[in-house]
């Protein structure tokens, strides 16, 4: 489908041959504890469970394996021992899969990467365009809603030595290297609303007022420091959480909320069964990056006051069709269930 | 100089953080006026306090000889289980119940803990780990809670975030919270058999102190600190989040320690752990605000910490 | 005798027999059943930790322990990163270098706790962090490259036959037994049971607490090299889990926390134990989302085997050893 | 009385000053912090004697012989030895110049086997270095044996699990295989069991008669008396005289180790009414397989002493009186209802109240960093706190009383407990016990290092109680105490009471016999000193 849009430069193809359905099918997960990747959990369950999909999927057996990049070598290593048709996994660590990977391709599963891809051309990546999505897309728009372009700008940043941390910086400056009069201070927040929260508002502390804040993930945080130092109301970029989103829509602060949805589970899910059914997908393939202005929102739509505010508003990616769509309701009745 | 030290009240580690502290604050001022503005102090004092709480239960713990591991998640557990009940009472001052569930969830834990350590024997660094990590799973597994709403309390946002004569209330809080443990250290037969038994177990037994009983006691008493400290970030943060108290642990164990308590038990003064919160978020925030990389930062603390100890293990012994 | 030598390895021999059982499950519920890959798998994924167990009881038999080694594993995992690649001389060279920084770090972390008269817990955390720091410096994310050679070597199997990572974690026993027998184990061991003793004795207490670090250091490295072998990079952001998983893993093989008494093999057992825990997940229907559940129980439960020695207390004050 | 210096004086143009010294000390001073521990003083000992050093608690005598070991530093002063300049700076430099120190405080290593503890500082190697097992077992054997305890201990069983008298003999052990040139022994012999005293005195004369120059602390007189050849008494921190064993009557001594004179010991006896009903009464107490049925009665008023060799079950029964050990057997009654304790602290409240003061005072007794008016408190806190919460004043009232009643010297009250000498903080354990009230007032070794004036100081505190209703019951290793201060005494042998003394029949003669089950094997070799 038109959601698969191979990266720049990429020419690589992946194709397997195609074997018969219906197929064995395992999701790696690393991280626990992260409402992002339960969410994401949820939605592949859902997805597998609709009866469209339940035909050409045997067996889906999800595990996570927290932190630790030798368990989740050794998760894949097993699927790949026990036979599996394919297996999907969010790395820990980007560069630590070459040895899985040439196991994979002598036993014949296939391997797909998605969100933290691996940096290999061999395996099937999905994932955003991470500069993309924090330059052009997220820095960009904040700097259009500022009154001026100029003055100074808080970037709060994620983990630092994650990869996706340094594309989203990279985009942020690749774009801001345009408008000299914007002064940028960094700070980091983790990724989490609570740190976020805590060096904003001692950015603010200490440096007075800012003109724009950019800002990763929990960025709930900065509307709360926003609110609880009483500084001015500027333009906020962040991401999609329902908090952050609510909050830029309940004080009409202008800004914009970019996602990147947890339906890149069963999208990178789907990609895996079109390979095994014999289809061509390009090697790295960047996903659509919804995103929404403050001016843009809508209740129900774009953020759900009855949600909670760790919940991801973009819940699946709908340019990639009417499959990728899901309620909360859908997500929320696959919380505690079995298997 | 050294003479104006001498003259200084409380403990040599106390004495110590304070000058530095006060160094850091001059240097970090003449590099940025803002540094004495009122905002940025109160900013401090409000991130200190949050730390400060996590800290004092931490003294408890450690004057007691032991170590709770299970920090991070007994502050995430008692937020969201208090949210949560919140979400389901939302009537004014009925849902004031989520912060009881709260500290409830918090003792629940420390009981936990203190029934393995001071009944089961088990070492307390791996069992108060088996905790945090059974905590971890429980609150992963009912994310059920997730459907709930995340919302704190009238009460928790007004503690966590609200402020009075443009200090944050969180220092009240932690101010109050002081005040009780000193008074329950100093004052109390439960203080002074936390020192016997953090001293040495056996003869706290042999002297007919109920040593497990304490044990328990002391560890309840963190419980319900990480559940303060876990509500108020709450509300703080207006939501409580998974993973909100993964950067409390360490540094609530380095303040006590930087405070001049000994890891062995038995040693130590809770004005050397206020100072030791003081100093460990002036530094954070210095280091911050100077947009020190993340591997300078962990490196200056490391240095810091090794310093400060150093020098008042090395006093001790050559004074 | 023979039945006082079983009682006096009580422990580590319990851990065997739990693993030996945890072993049997697994393999009779995968759907390979055994297989020398499915064998290498699972071992290679215990190696790492099984090294860093080893260097962890060797401190903690000085009556110390060493938060940091998490974080010197992620440091010479960095530094192979960068060092052991290229020709045969430029790996060798690669890899000495890289064990003899693990070394250094464990001597920095005994001079500071032996010159600097701190407790190890805090100085340990301390070096930890800055331990952590340089790592982020040398390889600020993710990446470098490690011999493809070595890694196939030290992750594949050895004939057919054996995982090569089981050779090398028996070559880790082997490699401690003699120092273990030297002056220098003896007097590790002296200065866990009784520090005071050990000292008013005349033994060298500063140098063996000194060569306990080094040691676990020099382990610690080992490890960062596996982890190396194993992901063909560096990352400096491993060390964390590792460290409290090395903890758990030396109470889970019987080593005492309080020092004097222990084994390796006990810890490498509790090690493997722990990993095979994991692997135990895949094939038995668990939720994910009750995974850290499952885990987290499974870790509280082996540990609080700890417990049944009370049953056996003929006086109170045992409790208190 | 002559001043000291005559008696120095004197001494000097005695015998003794036919060889050089071997170890000179001058003008040695030692202060921690503000307490002074030693005070110029000047000391010579000669090879080939055995040098006994006496003196009160807190005298320094301890803190002389760390200085000669390298553990402690003087403040002020030199020493030489073998007329060369000698400092140690630890105990291994110590060894290396040939001294060699049994310290007070055990220096066994738990976790390590016997044979490994013997030979821990200089084990015989492989040709690879690494260390040889088999030829430690031997060279360890063979010092026992030359000891002549070579059938008692098995070389290869951990300290650990081996009686704190065994352990001592290891310790000896340790020391005499490095063949020292001076030998110290600081109290090293106070946990020996009469028994074990007999071939540790013939090693040490051994020694002597080969050139070793033995420095010898101990507070039980007759070892003096028997062993030594040359005497100093220190008091205060300083050196008040040196003499030849013999030339001194025992009342002298004391008068200059005390400064005052002693009249008697022991406190008269007293008459118990055998009419009252027992505060104690056990019944076929089993445990473990080391006590086999013991029967025993404590009426008020009386002292019931426990004796016999050491580790034949007399810790256990009061351990399991209060409770301390699991899986009792039979009864054991209070005030004829039967008591289930399950530690000291079920005897601190209530109408049966029960005192036990342990048997280690370091480890068991006292909380030594925290401040000796926490110590004195720890059981009775309860008593004037109310809410838990403490009130000072009537805190400071108590400890004053207890401080008066025991006369325990202490200049502050809020520095740290282990900074008593510790004749003192063996009183501090005792009164913190007493202020509960008892009862039934059990003691392990309450006199174990305390000097003769403490001691004496202790028996009519304890003669006292008595008086007053309280009944004690207390094990002793010191025979002595036994015959003066109990009215009773009951020697255990292999977990059976072996033999009930009391009146004439309690006599040292007696209780050897019995303690030593008739003179059976195997230890009837000692049986005839
Ligand atoms: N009196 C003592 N009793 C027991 N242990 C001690 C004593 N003094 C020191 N130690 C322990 O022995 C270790 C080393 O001894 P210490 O520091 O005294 O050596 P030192 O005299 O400083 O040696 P150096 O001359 O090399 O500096 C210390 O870790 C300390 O814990
Ligand atoms: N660590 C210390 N700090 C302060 N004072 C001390 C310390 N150690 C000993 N002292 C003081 O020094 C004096 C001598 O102590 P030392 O232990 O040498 O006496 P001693 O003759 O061995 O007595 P005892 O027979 O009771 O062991 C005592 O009065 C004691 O109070
Ligand atoms: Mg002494
Ligand atoms: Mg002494």
């Amino acid at each position: 489908p038109d959601c698969y849009v191979p990266a720049a430069g990429v020419e690589t193809i992946i194709k397997y041959e195609r074997r018969e359905g219906p197929y064995r099918i395992a999701l790696v997960n690393g991280h626990t504890g992260i409402p992002w990747r339960e969410q994401m959990i949820k939605s592949v369950k859902a997805w597998a469970a609709r009866p469209e999909q339940a035909r050409d999927i045997a067996e889906l057996k999800v595990i996570s394996t927290g932190s630790d990049v030798a368990a989740q070598i050794a998760a894949i290593d097993n699927f790949i021992q026990a036979g599996y048709d394919a297996i999907a996994f969010i790395a820990v660590n980007p560069t630590a899969f070459g040895a899985v990977i040439k196991r994979a391709e002598r036993a014949g599963a296939v391997l797909v990467s998605f969100d933290n891809p691996v940096d290999s051309e061999k395996v099937l990546r999905i994932t955003p365009e991470w500069t993309t999505f924090e330059g052009e897309i997220k820095t960009q728009s904040v700097v259009d809603q500022m009154k001026q372009p100029k003055g100074k700008v808080l970037e709060v940043r994620g983990i630092q030595g994650n990869s996706t941390d340094r594309d989203r910086h990279v985009g942020l400056e690749r774009v801001l290297a345009n408008y000299p009069d914007i002064e940028v201070i960094e700070v980091v927040g983790n990724w989490d609303t609570g740190t976020v929260q805590k060096v904003t508002a001692d950015a603010i502390a200490v440096h007075g007022q800012f003109d724009a804040f950019i800002c990763q993930h929990g960025c709930r945080g900065v509307t709360n420091a926003m609110e609880a130092t009483g500084h001015p109301i500027v333009p906020v970029g962040g991401d999609a959480e329902n908090g952050f989103v609510k909050a830029l829509a309940a004080r009409n602060i202008p800004g914009i909320s970019v996602s990147t949805s947890p339906g890149q589970g069963p999208v990178a899910i789907r990609a895996a069964i079109a390979l095994l059914q014999g289809e061509a997908l390009p090697a790295t393939v960047n996903l659509p990056t919804p995103n929404v202005k403050t001016a843009d929102m809508n209740p129900n739509v774009n953020y759900f006051p009855d949600e909670p505010d760790t919940f991801e508003t973009v819940t699946g990616y709908g340019s990639c069709g009417k499959d990728m769509v899901f309620t909360p309701d859908e997500l929320n009745a696959k919380s505690a269930g079995n298997n | 100089m050294t003479a104006v030290f001498a003259r200084l009240p409380f403990d040599v580690p106390t004495r110590s953080i304070v000058m530095a502290a006060a160094l850091l604050l001059l240097v970090g001022g003449w590099q940025y006026p803002q540094f004495f503005s009122p905002p940025y102090l109160a900013q401090q004092l409000q991130s200190g306090a949050f730390l400060g709480i996590v800290a004092a239960g931490a003294m408890v713990v450690i004057l007691l000889g032991h170590i709770d591991l299970s920090v991070p998640w007994t502050m995430t557990a008692a937020a969201t289980v208090a949210t949560a009940v919140v979400g389901l009472t939302p009537e004014v001052l009925v849902s004031e119940k989520g912060v009881l569930a709260g500290l409830a969830v918090g003792a629940a834990v420390g009981a936990v803990n203190g029934f393995g350590v001071a009944y089961l024997r088990i070492p307390s660094m791996i069992w108060t780990l088996a905790t945090n990590n059974v905590l971890m799973g429980i609150l992963v597994y009912f994310s059920g809670f997730y459907a709930l709403s995340s919302r704190p309390s009238p009460l928790m946002s007004m503690l966590g975030s609200g402020r009075m004569f443009s200090i944050p209330n969180v220092v009240f809080v932690w101010v109050a919270v002081s005040l009780i443990l000193l008074f329950i250290l100093r004052s109390t037969t439960l203080g002074r058999r936390i020192y016997m038994v953090g001293t040495h177990e056996p003869a706290a037994y042999l002297s007919g102190v109920n040593s497990r009983g304490v044990l328990v006691a002391g560890f309840v008493i963190a419980g319900i600190c990480s559940a303060m400290a876990g509500m108020l970030l709450a509300g703080y943060a207006g939501q409580s989040y998974q993973r909100m108290g993964d950067t409390y642990l360490l540094p609530g164990i380095a303040a006590v320690v930087l405070g001049g308590t000994s890891l062995f038990g038995g040693r130590g003064n809770y004005s050397g752990t206020v100072a030791g919160v003081m100093l460990l978020t002036l530094m954070a925030s210095i280091l911050s605000i100077m947009q020190a990389p993340e591997a300078a930062k962990q490196i200056v603390y490391g240095v810091v910490v090794i310093t400060m100890v150093g020098f008042y293990s090395l006093r001790e012994r050559y004074s | 005798m023979i039945i006082r030598t079983l009682r006096a390895h009580m422990r580590p021999l319990t851990a065997w027999a739990v693993l030996a059982f945890l072993i049997v499950y697994y393999l009779s519920i995968h759907p390979r059943g055994l297989s020398i890959g499915v064998l290498t798998a699972w071992s290679n994924q215990g190696t790492a930790l099984a090294l860093l167990a080893v260097g962890q009881t060797i401190v903690v038999l000085s009556r110390g322990i060493d938060l940091s080694i998490g974080p010197i594993m992620a440091l010479t995992n960095c530094m192979a990163s960068h060092l052991v690649n290229g020709g045969p001389v430029e790996v060798a060279i690669g890899m000495i270098l890289v064990i003899a920084t693990g070394a250094a770090c464990g001597l920095l972390n005994g001079l500071v706790i032996v010159i600097g008269r701190m407790q190890a817990i805090i100085a340990t955390l301390a070096t930890g962090t800055i331990f952590s720091g340089i790592a982020l410096i040398i390889r600020p994310i993710p990446g470098g490259d490690i011999s493809e050679g070595l890694s196939d070597f030290f992750s594949g199997d050895f004939g057919g036959l054996v995982p090569m990572s089981l050779i090398v974690i028996l070559g880790a026993i082997a490699a401690w037994y003699p120092i273990r027998k030297s002056v220098l184990g003896r007097t590790i061991v002296a200065v866990g049971s009784s520090e005071s003793a050990a000292y008013a004795s005349g033994l060298r207490v500063k140098r063996a607490k000194i060569g306990a670090y080094v040691l676990a250091g020099v382990f610690a490295s080992l490890s960062g090299l596996f982890v190396g072998f194993q992901t063909l990079s560096g990352d400096p952001s491993i060390g964390l889990s590792y460290t409290l998983n090395s903890i758990a893993a030396v109470v889970i093989g019987g080593t005492a926390l309080t020092g004097g008494a222990g084994s390796i093999a006990g810890s490498i057992a509790g090690a493997l134990i722990l990993r095979t825990i994991g692997n135990l997940l895949f094939f038995n229907d668990i939720e994910p989302l009750a995974q850290p559940l499952f885990e987290g129980l499974v870790l509280l439960v082996a540990v609080s085997f700890g417990a049944a020695r009370l049953l056996r207390m003929t006086s109170r004050m045992e409790a208190f050893q | 009385m002559p001043p000291p210096m005559q008696y120095l004086e004197s001494a000097r143009e005695g015998a003794l000053i036919d060889a050089a010294p071997l170890l000179q000390l001058t003008g040695i001073g030692k202060s921690y912090g503000g307490v002074v521990a030693l005070r110029d003083v000047d000391f010579d000992a000669r090879r080939g004697s055995i040098h006994a050093v006496l003196g009160e608690n807190g005298a320094g005598k301890s803190t002389l012989m760390k200085i000669l070991a390298g553990v402690v530093r003087p403040t002020d002063g030199a020493i030489s030895l073998d007329g060369e300049a000698y400092s140690p700076t630890s105990p291994a430099d110590a060894a290396r110049s040939g001294i060699v120190c049994i310290f007070q405080e055990l220096s066994v290593i738990p976790d390590l086997s016997v044979a490994a503890n013997i030979c821990l500082a200089d084990p015989p190697r492989t040709r690879l270095g690494l260390i040889d097992r088999k030829r430690q077992a031997q060279m360890a054997r063979d010092v026992l044996w030359e000891m002549g305890v070579g059938q008692d201990i098995d070389v290869s069983r951990l300290c650990r699990q081996l009686p704190l008298s065994k352990r001592q003999i290891v310790e000896i052990a340790k020391a005499v295989i490095r063949r020292p040139k001076v030998l110290i022994l600081d109290e090293a012999t106070s946990a020996l069991t009469a028994s074990d005293v007999k071939p540790v005195t013939d090693l040490l004369r051994r020694l002597r008669d080969e050139g070793t120059l033995i420095l010898f602390i101990s507070h039980r007189m007759h070892e003096i008396e028997a062993l030594a050849d040359v005497c100093s008494i220190f008091r205060n921190g300083t050196h008040v005289e040196t003499y030849p064993t013999g030339s001194r009557s025992s009342d002298e001594i004391v008068q200059l180790m005390l400064g005052r004179s002693l009249t008697q010991v022991y406190p008269p006896k007293y008459q118990v009414h055998a009419t009252t009903e027992p505060n104690l009464s056990v019944k076929g107490l089993r445990w473990n397989g080391k006590l086999k049925g013991i029967d025993l009665q404590v009426m008020p008023g009386e002292i019931v002493g426990l004796g016999g060799l050491d580790g034949q079950g007399q810790q256990e029964i009061l351990q399991a009186i209060a409770g301390i050990l699991r899986g009792v057997g039979g009864t054991i009654c209070m005030h004829g209802t039967p008591l289930r304790a399950r530690g000291p602290g079920d005897g601190i409240s209530g109408d049966r109240r029960f005192a036990l003061v342990p048997e280690d005072r370091k480890y068991g007794g006292l909380f030594l960093p925290l401040s000796i008016r926490a110590n004195l408190t720890a059981p009775v806190m309860d008593t004037f706190a109310r809410f838990g919460i403490i009130s000072r004043k009537a805190e400071a009232g108590t400890v004053a009383r207890m401080i008066e009643q025991l006369q325990i010297r202490a200049e502050n009250l809020d520095h740290p407990v282990e900074t008593l000498s510790g004749g003192n903080q063996q009183k501090v354990v005792i009164a913190k016990w007493l202020a509960t009230k008892p009862s039934l007032l059990l003691l392990i070794d309450p006199t174990r290092g305390i000097d003769i004036g403490t001691k004496q100081e202790i028996y009519r505190l304890l003669r006292r109680l008595a008086e007053e209703g309280l009944a004690i019951m207390i094990y002793t290793t010191d025979y002595d105490e036994l015959v003066g201060l109990c009215d009773r005494a009951l020697i255990i042998y292999d977990g059976c009471v072996r033999a009930e003394l009391a009146g004439d029949d309690l006599s040292e003669h007696n209780i050897l016999k019995n303690a030593l089950n008739l003179g059976e094997a195997p230890h009837s070799r000692e049986a005839q000193q």
